[in-house]
């Protein structure tokens, strides 16, 4: 039984995961580093630990100072969140091989998909379609041309190690193949420690449609439904739904079907996501799974109402799903934007005070933040303060449900991207449901 | 009490977290109250503070060092169970000297004090779990 | 087609009924005393119109300057919310007869039910059961004795025109009953302007259980499961909870159909609430309906789904009811909880200033509220200051849910239940279901 | 304490996070508390304020009386659509005359003057909706 556990994590998911704690009569334990003394984390837990300095390097990924928290609380488990340590492989060994609960997948489960080409390889022998693409990494720009050539321009060069989209390149013809191949072994090599990178195919037209799935040590694999999350600015996602619109019903039961047989594939026991890359015709393609909670899973708990974070530590204490398949109800339509302490227009950051803030509620609406009036946001860490999650009937109801959502919303101190969403919400790409991942950039035109 | 003196008054809160202030002299009154506690000193929390923060220390005096805690860990007086303590209280500390451990994940951690001066007041108890940056000793310089 | 709504109320519910406004489209028009011009619902409202000064009975219940309000703003509705105008016929009457669509029930509809006496007497003619006692009003103090002797000690008499607890008596026995049917009589004539009571049994132990129905202008009627309301003090409920708890299957389904047996009686259209009396041995009894809204809306609209001011202004419309029974699916478990500036002990009133809030969020948690920092509760109106509402998959994991929200609600500048509603959460009586509607009495001992 | 102390005073805050002062000298009583305009003035509203608010009208002069309408309705200058204005700006006016018709529900109300004084303002136009309490005319009372 999990009795205590320590959130290696702050902001938001810090909170959430708190939230679920309380429901479960889990002690709570918080680290902060000294530039969130004052954090709403820090004063929801029922212990709290600084754990060092502002950088995340010395704080939040600090690894010994984090065991000794663990230590001198005495607490039985912890909770990585997402960032930070939560796909870190060694970090969940040291956990298991010092008999602290991870609460998340095994060790090995993180590594195995946490490397790209393995991945691939993993999904591909349940027959689960994988981008065309070299199918291990590339070190010759020679044989990176002769593969992209076989695959068809344009492509995209990728680090192995990569994430968040650092170190990709684009090439459309083979004139331009070799020097962006090179560039790209040195960003992977200077970002990762790596030099290794792999090729895809690249479609201009795409979108990013994730399934989200929970397995347990027993076998048992579910999916709770797909989200998209196309909307995306430099790789990172703004605003995510559930279900992902305008698919059709054949299309999508394959799409659940490939993500559990993926996660079955790895023998995957925790909650994770295999996310996908969904183009024009219909077709979709494994792009790489994450072995963790998502920002966006809230969207997945409103259409299902299953608490996610709870079965994370339902699964992490050996327990087995509590539902088979055909427990699992999709209802309605979800939405979530990130309120992000960003300037609307050019995404720039903006730390500061929160003078003052005013949260919507009502019918079909959820708040998910770590802010409060006179938080100072520091400059330190991601620029996310929160999240509107609303729930409607259907995605037109949804997205009235957010646009009033949206007008409630005050925060004053800090730049938001508050003025982005309610564009957003009125843009007719979006509410048409044209959601390629590149929209954005021409949307901003 | 004179407008210098009210000026002094003024000047001596920037520095301190006095949030009321009232001073009567004879029939001479002078009442502050600073700070609008709604925003910058957040309502309290559901749960109880939490016992190893930093936070809830008294700032030192300005001619007292305070040597902190560089990890987190527990804290050791003494260099053995049934050693005698590093120091004491009114003792006589020389820079870089040991002050005590701080045990984190079973390395004894050696805390030497960067200061010079006199031994004046020990923090935490013995073999209490300390956090990173907490306060562990004052020692009043010179 | 209504594209323009007067909201006759203030509070939350002017809140409420505004965000399913916005979230449809309807155009609205706040009114407000000169006590409420900082008002969280004039704030929101498209247009807002001061309607007289603070005093309830010269602004919101002054129908000639409510009426002009509508003229001048081309207003095509009225909604009502509850309290205040909800259930005043001759307002609906006016309504009707000025080409304003009522949001509610027909004047006559509203008319018949407040009558106790023959709301009785029309439900009885559907088979539905009324607890035992005087099928009319009674005037002579010999005939009150002679029937309180048939139908069996304890009885209450209670005023034909009441309501809010006001003019009732319980009589234990014979020798106590004249003075208390002539002391009855005058109060309901201070009271209510008539001096007709009636006299119905009395049972020590009862609980609050109503049924949430809805019907349209054809003649269907649906129902959208039941609540318990039984946490009460001076008549005023604190607690209510999807589904009542702790009610056999079969009963249950009794219950529903009596409530749909009793609204199709009157056919009635809109949505309303029946509300009968529980009593230990599984029996229940026909007590009064509602035809308006109800505070505790909520709860029925987390374990259903459906938004219930959206239907109302649906079915004013003359829309058909978008579902029959088989299409309603109850769903988990919710509690409320009213917000109310008061002492936690004494329920003595606390208006004044808000000086900071800060409301619970997260998976489950609804809130609705009208105040915000710097908000000043004026001492004119009621004391509720909001509502926090949960939803969890059962009664257990939504107390637990309620202790979380709880405990992260922070509310300074008055006094407020939430401390009552803390003790309550951990009080073995409601946790373990003996709810009977005298046990806060008790439970205070 | 005089002025120039007061002023100084005054000055002095400026630098400062007081929000309350209160200097009493003898009978002298200093007395300052300074704006926090987030909690008296809430931030604003998602749609813009409501043209029939007379909250939004500034406040009349000491010597100048504000009449207001008493009801809601329509606000009309003449008693006709073709007749004269009841009166205009810088007429004289008398307490019980009628300035204005405010017609609610079909009922025409003349609304009185309760000054007797110059008109300085006409604050709403012809035919314009008007809420309770709405300011209509200012008089400069005498």
């Amino acid at each position: 039984m999990i009795h205590k556990v320590l959130i290696a994590n702050r902001g938001e998911i810090a909170v959430r995961i708190i939230r679920s704690c309380r429901e479960m009569g889990i002690k709570t334990v918080a680290i902060y580093s000294t530039a969130d003394r004052h954090a709403m984390h820090v004063r929801m837990a029922d212990q709290s630990v600084c754990v060092g300095p502002p950088e995340s390097a010395e704080s939040y990924l600090n690894v010994p100072s984090i065991l000794s928290a663990i230590e001198i609380t005495d607490a039985d488990s912890v909770h990585p969140g997402y960032g930070f340590l939560a796909e870190n492989p060694a970090f969940a060994e040291i956990c298991e091989n010092y008999g602290v609960k991870f609460i998340g997948p095994s060790s090995e489960a993180i590594r195995r998909m946490g490397d790209k080409v393995e991945a691939r390889r993993a999904v591909q022998k349940v027959k689960v379609p994988v981008v065309p693409g070299s199918d291990a990494a590339v070190t010759e720009e020679d044989e990176g041309l002769k593969i992209s050539k076989e695959i068809g321009f344009p492509v995209i060069i990728k680090a192995a190690a990569g994430g968040g989209g650092r170190g990709m390149k684009i090439v459309h013809s083979p004139a331009s193949f070799i020097n962006a191949f090179l560039t790209a072994q040195s960003e992977a090599l200077s970002a990762f420690g790596v030099p290794d990178v792999y090729i895809e195919k690249y479609f201009e037209q795409s979108r990013h449609v994730e399934v989200q799935i929970m397995g347990d040590r027993f076998g048992n694999v579910v999916h709770l439904g797909d989200r998209d999350c196309s909307v995306q600015r430099r790789h990172q996602k703004l605003i995510e739904e559930a279900p992902a619109p305008f698919i059709p019903a054949r299309t999508r039961n394959r799409l659940w079907k490939a993500a559990v047989d993926a996660a079955a594939a790895v023998n995957y026991n925790n909650v994770g996501t295999i996310e996908f890359l969904y183009v024009p015709d219909g077709e979709f393609y494994f792009l790489e799974m994450n072995t963790r909670i998502q920002v966006e899973h809230p969207v997945s708990e409103a259409v299902t109402g299953v608490d996610i974070v709870r079965e994370q530590f339902r699964i992490a204490d050996g327990k087995k799903l509590r539902f088979e398949q055909k427990d699992i109800h999709l209802r309605g339509h979800a939405i979530e934007c990130r309120i992000n302490a960003e300037d609307p227009e050019s995404f720039v950051p903006s730390p500061g005070t929160i003078r003052s803030c005013l949260f919507p509620g009502g019918f079909g609406v959820r708040v998910d933040t770590a802010i409060y009036p006179g938080y100072t946001v520091p400059p330190t860490y991601d620029s996310l303060l929160g999240k509107l999650i609303v729930h409607g009937e259907d995605r037109n109801e949804a997205i009235m449900r957010m646009r009033r959502a949206l007008d409630e919303l005050q925060i004053e101190g800090v730049k938001t991207t508050t003025d982005f969403h309610k564009k957003m919400m009125s843009n007719t790409d979006f509410t048409e449901g044209r959601l390629w991942t590149s929209f954005l950039a021409k949307a901003r035109t | 009490m004179n407008l210098k003196e009210i000026k002094e008054i003024l000047e001596l809160l920037k520095g301190s977290d006095v949030t009321e202030l009232e001073v009567a002299r004879g029939e001479n009154v002078l009442k502050v109250r600073r700070g609008t506690p709604a925003e910058i000193r957040p309502a309290a929390a559901p749960p109880p503070p939490p016992p190893p923060s930093p936070a809830k220390e008294a700032a030192p005096k300005a001619n007292v060092k305070e040597i902190v805690s560089p990890i987190v860990g527990t804290f050791y007086r003494a260099p053995a169970p049934d050693a005698a303590p590093f120091v004491e209280v009114g003792a006589r500390v020389t820079k870089g000297q040991v002050l005590c451990i701080v045990e984190a994940m079973k390395i004894m951690n050696q805390i030497e004090s960067d200061a010079t001066g006199t031994l004046t007041a020990i923090l935490v108890e013995n073999a209490q779990p300390v956090a990173y940056g907490q306060p562990l000793f004052h020692i009043a310089v010179g």
